[in-house]
């Protein structure tokens, strides 16, 4: 029985399904790795590059980089407090969702792009304080609508900054090679 | 193959594909799974990932105690004391940490229902304004005095409220009550304060100042009045900063928590606390020199040794050590007043306090500071007066029963017939925040906010020389459809009309919450002050209360507390049975922390179970009945019977045997539910003189059932007590 | 190198000069030669034997016990959490320790038997060389199950091994478990290498002699081993470093997995004798196991009786009485060490070993693993007799499995933490252990089916090495050297 | 420029005269065995809770138990003062070398016995090895029906079966503190924050302060007499000292 199906696959037909079965196989896992790597859907297409064109500071919309953990997403009336002076607002198609979530006062699902793991304890304020401007780790925003990751934020990326900035501050790099300084 | 592989296939394929690959790489897809919502308008003061705390008031109990409750996003994560409430100054018990689990309980009452019937399952959901129209309706459809509100000890905003609509409708005035109340003796205190000092108040008793504490049965450190401000007072007596370290003696029949910090543990019989004191008394008052007070004249200290089982060394030892101290206090309490001569025990052992004349001194007694809206002390309901109200219930003479804060299905004793009575109230009104045994017999539960979720103000009755009144507001949005019971009161009052609507002519309970607190204004002494109410207001919700910044405490008139006769009578003890019975609250779950799981998972201080009830018992006596540990046995009292898994407790007199009282939940969600037993079946109708349960007054039979249930312990058996260890070297 | 004939001198067999050769013959295999082809044949045809129904329903009822209790345990415990073995505190490690210490302990005899034997070319090893080294391979495929079943992230197991990461950390040097999984690695590597370089003249043997997908895959394995002079030449070269270089392999992982125990800060556990004594252990229980493993494929396989005979148990009784001699000793040592430190916790533990509630089991593991044997092995008759010999090798496992759980979860259950002593009541790793020996049984029966199971070429070679020679009326074996 | 080989792993020697950073003091006499610490932890630290069976079969999570053993036979019997146990973040600690996967490391930076969750393995060797038996692992995945899970903290980790914890004193509030202190432009001043445990004691029996800082509470307290560290003789140098009392 076996025997046969291997005789069958000696065969010059039998040959040509196992390479499309394995092209096939090789094609959906490469498929499916490539859709891990597309930037989710948003509820709003935001154009990052249009706001930083006006000249509004990161901060102004992620205060909370500057003060804490969390940079965070801005409260809808805080988009609404500029949008709704904007006559596009009105007819813009693209903006129908804001105005729709504020007027019926329900919020805004975004998909977070930058995201570590839960097991990293994160802190932006510190970043900032040690200098770190906000496109060295999330890309320059005047170049994208939806923000993109221009790097996956795994350990040794964070790890190679981290030693980098120590330089030959022995004490430095004592803390910024700790892993209590991140996961806890 | 290829002609059959549709393109839906291959995506569902590729889906797999790239599900298998994303668990394989582990990055990249989890921000899919991820939804954000920013705010719709940032709070003040807010920041996204940063912490906002607000200060107020701890409701697992009716102590008072202040509490910061840091949020984030608007989600309670952690709560802390209040370091400038002057009741626990920065500090809480377990069960004040463990609020949150109440708050964000599973089982909560999430909206208001309609029960199809009494002790069922099956319920109907209402909104809001059936709701009020429902108690609106109750309250205008009967004769005011057919309408009893039964209320818990916390909070005591929602008590003024109510009292003030009864005051004005004539309706019966709300009682309060309260397992905790019940096992604290508290009617007995006052009334004994009454009969010794003739104010019927709380007595303070200032263990951090003292020197030498005797505590007759007295469980501060657990559950009593005010466990965080003793336990604070206990440590001031243990440190030796300015002073010696103080001693203490704990006289009880069963080792509490409380007796396990004393030096000297006397495990008197029970029943012969006041004979013991008096001795003591008399035995110091002969050390001390000078003519003996009439109230030790009587009392044969030999005799005293010989009923109470006590060596008359021992006695003239702590005589020896009473008299010797000039910081000695006396302290009566728990199962010592639950009996049938409290009031007694508690004169003799306030009157052994004349000895070292301690009051109104610092390390004495004193009587409690009343709180600044407060003119007298207002004591919860004791179980006799709860036992008349259960008659009249009985008696048909209730027609609408409304309950709140309180659980009398599981706190009164079942011999009280609570059940029974409440067929007879034509509509039960629960307003619990969980659903509670009450809750599953009441035709309505509209259910209040939690405590944290809420609004009010809780009167400090005991624990803090200033007079406090401690705060409370929302520290978080309700998360489920919950409603104010102050609020559903004020509405369904001004649909009622009449003198319902005039008696609470406010717009809610904020309104009425600052109208009360208002008076508080114009006081010069208080720890906060402002011109305008709202501003008075802001502080007190941002300081989590008011309070004045005077000693408040009342030095108890005692001149002639030794010159009266105080009964040296032994207890007398109801039903048959070879073994005195001690019910105690179990100081990790009290009354209402059943349902908390991280309460559950507190070893208790004594035995370290875990998750269930047990009966201690004597080691000697359960080897002469070849009881071992884990077996379960029956109690039988004369009032029920309950069957329970045996802990052989060595700090427990062999005639004795202890249950605490926390779990045997039939409702009350999914911790609660089924676990354990409620001693408070085996409890009969015996009162003292004060009218207190004589919870300790019981005797009881044990008998062995042959089964088995393993207690779950957090202590190792092998290695604290030996048992499977093999034979000794 | 080519055959060097030389005459030894009388040889082992002085004391049996008053025996006939008929004997002689019958008893040692050395002796008793049959025709290269004819043996050829005789493991062929007990190889290709058919399986008859009772190897399917036990074959069948191995995999199934497999499925259940290695496989679907296993997965319900990575699903679940180690919640549903009996581990806790203080007892946090299980029979999960207790199965590895076991198997590598098994797995020692094959290395032992096979090595040290060959090394001291004690001659009536030959013929069960090969089913000594399928037990280390097949043992250490065990101890591994065992060792990455116990850890709570078993998906995260590529961690302890040493790669070049962007995280910058490499596994910790400092850890007996780090050494523990290097040890073990290279033994399982040795021992594979050594299990196969001597199956190369045997699979040549059995490709010549055997059709269809099975010549395939004996040519496959011979790896076209004509059996040439120089191939014979590198095949003994390569074998002789082997041999030489896995007894100190060998010697070092027990050593290993002892300090695994040794070097903790526990009670009963920092005991400085531990490493000899493991290898003690593991020598003894495997040859135990040995011991059984022989008396089975003598009783189920045909042919088996000409290959395996009393003589063969009698030398190996004899080691394992000697062997227990040593085990009686370490023991005796360590626990005397351990009393007499004086430690009041390790005292405590000693206690509990003996009194506590699993005290039968201390009794019980020096009644299998020094009363029984001493009382059996010591008479040339009893130890000559295989199911009586086996008999002693399985009750000597089970010992050697109680000294290990005594040493890894009772000794567990005693810390310096009174407060938290506990004991331990095995789960889910019952199944699991169960499985661990279905498999090991199950890999054999397979193995019985595809491998030669007798190192025909060594039984040839050592044959031809044996002489019956007569001096007058003496009869006398001579040996000549062979390399 | 200089790479992680260049720090030193462990550089703690043996019976070495050593000074911790964090420690903590703790008063038996006036622990009233409560277990305000321990739901206090349980709280802060996102502790799971077991239930009934597992609780009674040594699988509960407490960073911090309460020990307490009895002392002579009725009627003459006593509760010996209550222990509170944690971990003790020795200086020289047994857990941290037996790791195959540096998942419990000394932190160099804040001289603490660090739970790295998301190295761990789960071998379990850092547990046996613990003398004070404080470590704690997640057998199951132990269920928190919703909306239980409001109340986790964010800023600990939650961990999944298979990891092994401990008490972390409260590495949350440290590093919280010292980046408020630094955006403040200051150092982190004695008292300033404590841990959980601490700070919810109502008998004041915990202290948690700087060790190294001679003038802290902590030290103060540190340098009365009759304090005792526990196993001491085995060479972990433990941060955590003791007052029987009594």
């Amino acid at each position: 029985m076996i025997k046969s199906i291997f005789d069958w696959l000696k065969q010059p037909l039998g040959l040509i399904a196992v390479g499309i079965t394995v092209l096939t196989l090789f094609s959906v896992a490469a498929y499916g790795i490539y859709t891990t790597q597309q930037a989710p859907e948003q509820p709003i297409q935001f154009p990052h590059q249009t706001h930083v064109a006006f000249g509004i500071q990161c901060l102004y919309c992620h205060p909370g980089a500057s003060k804490g953990p969390a940079a965070g997403l801005p409260s809808q009336a805080k988009c609404w407090a500029c949008h709704n002076q904007i006559a596009k607002t009105e007819t813009s198609a693209l903006l129908a969702p804001l105005k729709e979530a504020v007027l019926s006062g329900t919020p805004i699902q975004w998909v977070p792009v930058a995201q570590v793991p839960d097991f990293v304890q994160f802190n932006h304020r510190a970043h900032i304080a040690a200098g770190k401007n906000c496109e060295d780790c999330h890309g320059d925003m005047s170049k994208v609508t939806i923000a993109q990751n221009p790097q996956v934020f795994n350990m040794g990326w964070c790890l190679n900054c981290h030693v980098e900035s120590a330089g030959e501050d022995h004490e430095k790099l004592v803390k910024l090679s700790d892993c209590g300084t991140c996961h806890y | 193959m290829s002609e059959k592989f549709s393109r839906r296939d291959f995506l569902k394929l590729a889906g797999v594909g790239a599900a298998t690959s994303a668990i394989l790489t582990g990055c990249g897809p989890a921000s899919r799974y991820v939804k954000r919502e920013p705010y719709m308008q940032m709070p003040e003061y807010n920041y996204n990932g940063q912490s906002t705390y607000y200060a107020t008031t701890c409701r697992e109990c009716a102590a008072g105690c202040g509490l910061i409750v840091r949020t984030v996003q608007g989600r309670a994560i952690k709560t802390e004391g209040n370091a400038g409430n002057p009741l626990n100054l920065g500090k809480t018990c377990a069960r004040g940490q463990a609020t949150l689990h109440g708050l964000y309980n599973p089982d909560r009452v999430q909206e208001p229902l309609k029960r199809s019937a009494r002790g069922g399952d099956s319920t109907q959901a209402m909104d809001w304004d059936a709701a009020i129209q429902v108690v609106a309706d109750a309250l205008k459809n009967n004769k005011p005095e057919e309408i009893a509100f039964l209320m818990g000890m916390a909070p005591d905003h929602l008590f003024d409220l109510v009292s003030d609509l009864a005051k004005a409708t004539g309706m019966n005035a709300p009682l309060r009550f309260g397992a905790l109340g019940m096992f604290e003796a508290r009617a007995t205190l006052s009334k004994a304060a009454e009969n010794l000092f003739g104010e019927a108040s709380l007595p303070f008793f200032d263990v951090g100042g003292a020197q030498v504490v005797f505590s007759f049965g007295a469980n501060f450190l657990e559950t009593w009045l005010s466990p965080v401000s003793y336990t604070r007072g206990f440590a001031g007596l243990r440190e030796a900063k300015t002073k010696m370290r103080g001693k203490f003696v704990q006289f009880e029949s069963r080792m509490s928590q409380t007796g396990g910090k004393a030096d000297e543990w006397i495990p008197l019989r029970p029943g012969t606390e006041a004979l013991v004191a008096l001795a003591i008394g008399k035995l110091a008052s002969e050390i001390r020199g000078g003519a003996m007070p009439r109230a030790f004249e009587n009392v044969d200290p030999i005799d005293a040794a010989s009923k109470s089982g006590i060596k008359l060394e021992t006695l003239e030892h702590l005589a020896g050590m009473f008299a010797g101290s000039n910081g000695a206090l006396a302290i009566p309490g728990g199962p010592a007043l639950g009996q049938s001569n409290g009031l007694a025990v508690a004169e003799a052992v306030l009157a052994l306090n004349a000895i070292s004349d301690n009051f109104g001194k610092p390390g004495g007694v004193y009587l409690s500071a009343l709180a600044p809206n407060q003119s007298e002390y207002q004591r919860p309901a004791s179980a006799q007066e709860m036992q008349e109200f259960v008659q009249k219930m009985a008696d048909g003479k209730i027609k609408v029963l409304f309950v709140h804060g309180v659980n009398p299905l599981f706190e009164l004793p079942t011999a009280l017939g609570f059940g029974g009575a409440s067929k007879s109230v034509s509509q039960i009104i629960s307003f619990a925040t969980f659903p509670d045994e009450t809750a599953r017999e009441a035709d309505y539960v509209f259910p209040d906010h939690h405590g944290l979720e809420s609004w009010g103000y809780q009167r400090v009755a005991t624990g803090s020389a200033q007079p406090v009144l401690s705060g409370a507001q929302p520290v978080v949005s309700p998360y489920y459809n919950t409603r104010a019971t102050a609020d559903v009161l004020i509405a369904a009052a001004q649909l009622a009309g009449g003198s319902f609507a005039s008696a609470l002519p406010f717009k809610d309970e904020v309104e009425f919450l600052h109208g009360k607190v208002s008076a508080l204004m114009g006081e010069v002494d208080g720890s906060i002050s402002a011109p305008d109410l709202p501003t008075f207001m802001a502080y007190f919700q941002q300081h989590g209360g008011y309070w004045r910044n005077s000693d408040e405490r009342v030095a108890p008139k005692a001149g002639d507390a030794l010159n009266r006769e105080i009964s040296a009578e032994v207890a007398e003890f109801a039903g048959e049975g070879e073994f005195f019975f001690v019910p105690f609250v179990s100081p990790t779950l009290a009354e209402a922390g059943a349902n908390k799981p991280w309460l559950q998972e507190l070893p208790d201080p004594t035995t370290t179970v875990m998750w269930n009830t047990w009966v201690e018992m004597n080691p000697e006596t359960a080897h002469e009945l070849g009881i071992e540990n884990d077996d379960v046995v029956r109690i039988v009292s004369e009032a029920g019977e309950l069957e329970v898994p045996v802990y052989l407790y060595p700090a427990i007199r062999p005639d004795t045997i202890a249950i605490p009282f926390g779990q045997g939940h039939t409702a009350y969600g999914r911790y609660a539910e089924n676990r354990g037993v409620n001693p408070a079946d085996l409890l009969g109708q015996h009162f003292n003189e004060a009218g207190d349960l004589a919870f300790a007054g019981m005797k009881v039979k044990v008998e062995k059932t042959g089964a088995k249930k393993p207690l779950s312990r957090l202590e190792s058996m092998m290695g604290v007590y030996g048992i499977g260890l093999g034979e000794e070297h | 190198m080519a055959y060097d004939k030389k005459h030894s001198e009388h040889a082992p067999s002085g004391q049996h000069g008053g025996h006939s050769e008929e004997y002689l013959r019958e008893k040692h295999l050395m002796l008793d030669p049959l025709p290269r082809g004819q043996m050829n044949d005789m493991v062929m045809e007990s190889m290709l034997a058919k399986p008859t129904w009772k190897f399917w329903v036990v074959a069948s009822l191995l995999a199934a016990i497999v499925a259940y209790g290695l496989f679907y345990s296993w997965g319900r415990m990575i699903a679940e959490g180690l919640g549903i073995a009996g581990v806790n505190r203080p007892s946090y490690w299980g029979i999960f320790l207790v199965n590895t210490v076991f198997w590598i302990g098994i797995s020692h005899a094959g290395t032992f038997i096979s090595a040290i034997l060959r090394v001291f070319r004690a001659e009536f090893r030959r013929p069960f060389t090969r089913a000594a080294e399928l037990m280390t391979t097949f043992g250490l495929v065990q101890a591994g199950f065992s060792i990455f079943m116990h850890m709570g992230r078993v998906w995260l197991a590529y961690w302890l091994m040493p790669y070049p990461n962007q995280r910058m950390i490499w596994p910790n040097l400092h850890s007996p478990l780090t050494w523990d999984l290097l040890a073990i690695t290279t033994y399982l590597l040795s021992s594979t290498m050594y299990l196969f370089l001597p199956l190369i003249p045997d699979v040549a043997m059995a490709r010549d002699r055997s059709t269809g997908w099975r010549k395939t895959f004996y040519k496959t394995l011979a790896l076209g081993f004509r059996g040439t002079e120089g191939e014979w030449t590198h095949l003994r070269n390569a074998m002789n470093i082997f041999a030489f270089a896995i007894i100190p392999v060998m010697f070092s992982v027990h050593t290993i997995v002892s300090w695994d125990f040794a070097a903790a800060t526990r009670p009963g556990w920092s005991s400085t004798i531990f490493g000899p004594y493991f290898i003690v252990g593991a020598l003894h229980s495997g040859m135990g196991a040995a011991i059984a493993v022989l008396a089975v494929i003598r009783a189920t396989m045909k042919h088996m009786d000409y290959f395996i005979r009393g003589e063969h148990f009698d030398a190996i009784g004899k080691l394992m009485l000697i062997i227990s001699m040593a085990w009686a000793y370490f023991f005796f040592n360590d626990y005397m060490v351990q009393w007499y430190g004086g430690d009041v916790w390790t005292k405590q533990l000693l206690h509990f070993h003996e009194a506590g509630p699993m005290g039968w089991m201390w009794f019980a593991m020096l009644i299998c693993n020094i009363v029984i044997p001493w009382a059996i092995l010591w008479n040339p008759k009893w130890r000559a007799t295989p199911w009586l010999v086996a008999t002693v090798g399985i009750i000597i496992n089970v010992g050697m499995w109680f000294e290990r759980y005594i040493i890894v979860p009772i000794s567990l259950s005693i810390n310096r933490m009174p407060f938290t002593w506990r004991l331990y009541q095995p789960g889910v790793e019952i199944p699991l252990g169960i499985g661990t020996l279905a498999f090991f049984i199950l890999l054999y029966m397979i193995a019985s089916k595809i491998i030669p199971l007798i190192p025909v070429w060594e039984v040839q070679e050592g044959q031809m090495a044996h002489e019956l020679k007569k001096f007058g009326r003496e009869t006398v074996v001579s040996v000549s050297e062979l390399e | 420029m200089a790479t992680l080989s260049d720090l030193k792993i462990s550089e703690v020697k043996l019976g070495e005269e050593h000074t911790g950073k964090w420690g903590m003091v703790i008063d038996q006499d006036i622990c009233t065995g409560c277990q305000a610490c321990v739901a206090a932890c349980a709280m802060e630290n996102n502790l799971s809770f077991v239930g009934e069976e597992d609780s009674g079969y040594g699988r509960s999570m407490h960073w911090i138990r309460i020990e307490r053993f009895w002392e002579g036979e009725y009627p003459e019997v006593k509760m010996t003062p209550n222990q509170p146990m944690m971990c003790q973040q020795c200086g020289s600690a047994t857990c941290e070398p037996v790791c195959p996967a540096f998942a419990t490391v000394h932190s160099q930076a804040e001289q603490l016995n660090l739970q790295v969750y998301n190295r761990c393995v789960g071998t379990r060797y850092c547990a046996n090895n613990c003398p004070y038996q404080v470590r704690s692992f997640n057998w199951r995945d132990y269920e928190r029906p919703e909306p239980l899970p409001n109340q986790l903290n964010p800023d600990v980790t939650v961990r999944r079966r298979g990891v092994m914890e401990k008490c972390t004193f409260c590495i949350q509030r440290i590093h919280k503190a010292q980046d408020k202190a630094k955006s403040e432009g200051r150092e982190v001043v004695d008292g300033e924050f404590t841990t959980a445990c601490a700070q919810a004691c109502p008998a004041n029996a915990i202290t948690f302060g700087r060790v190294d800082d001679p003038e802290s509470m902590v030290s103060q307290l540190a340098k009365r007499s009759h304090g005792v560290k526990h196993l001491e003789e085995l060479g972990t140098l433990p941060n955590v000292t003791y007052f029987k009392g009594g």
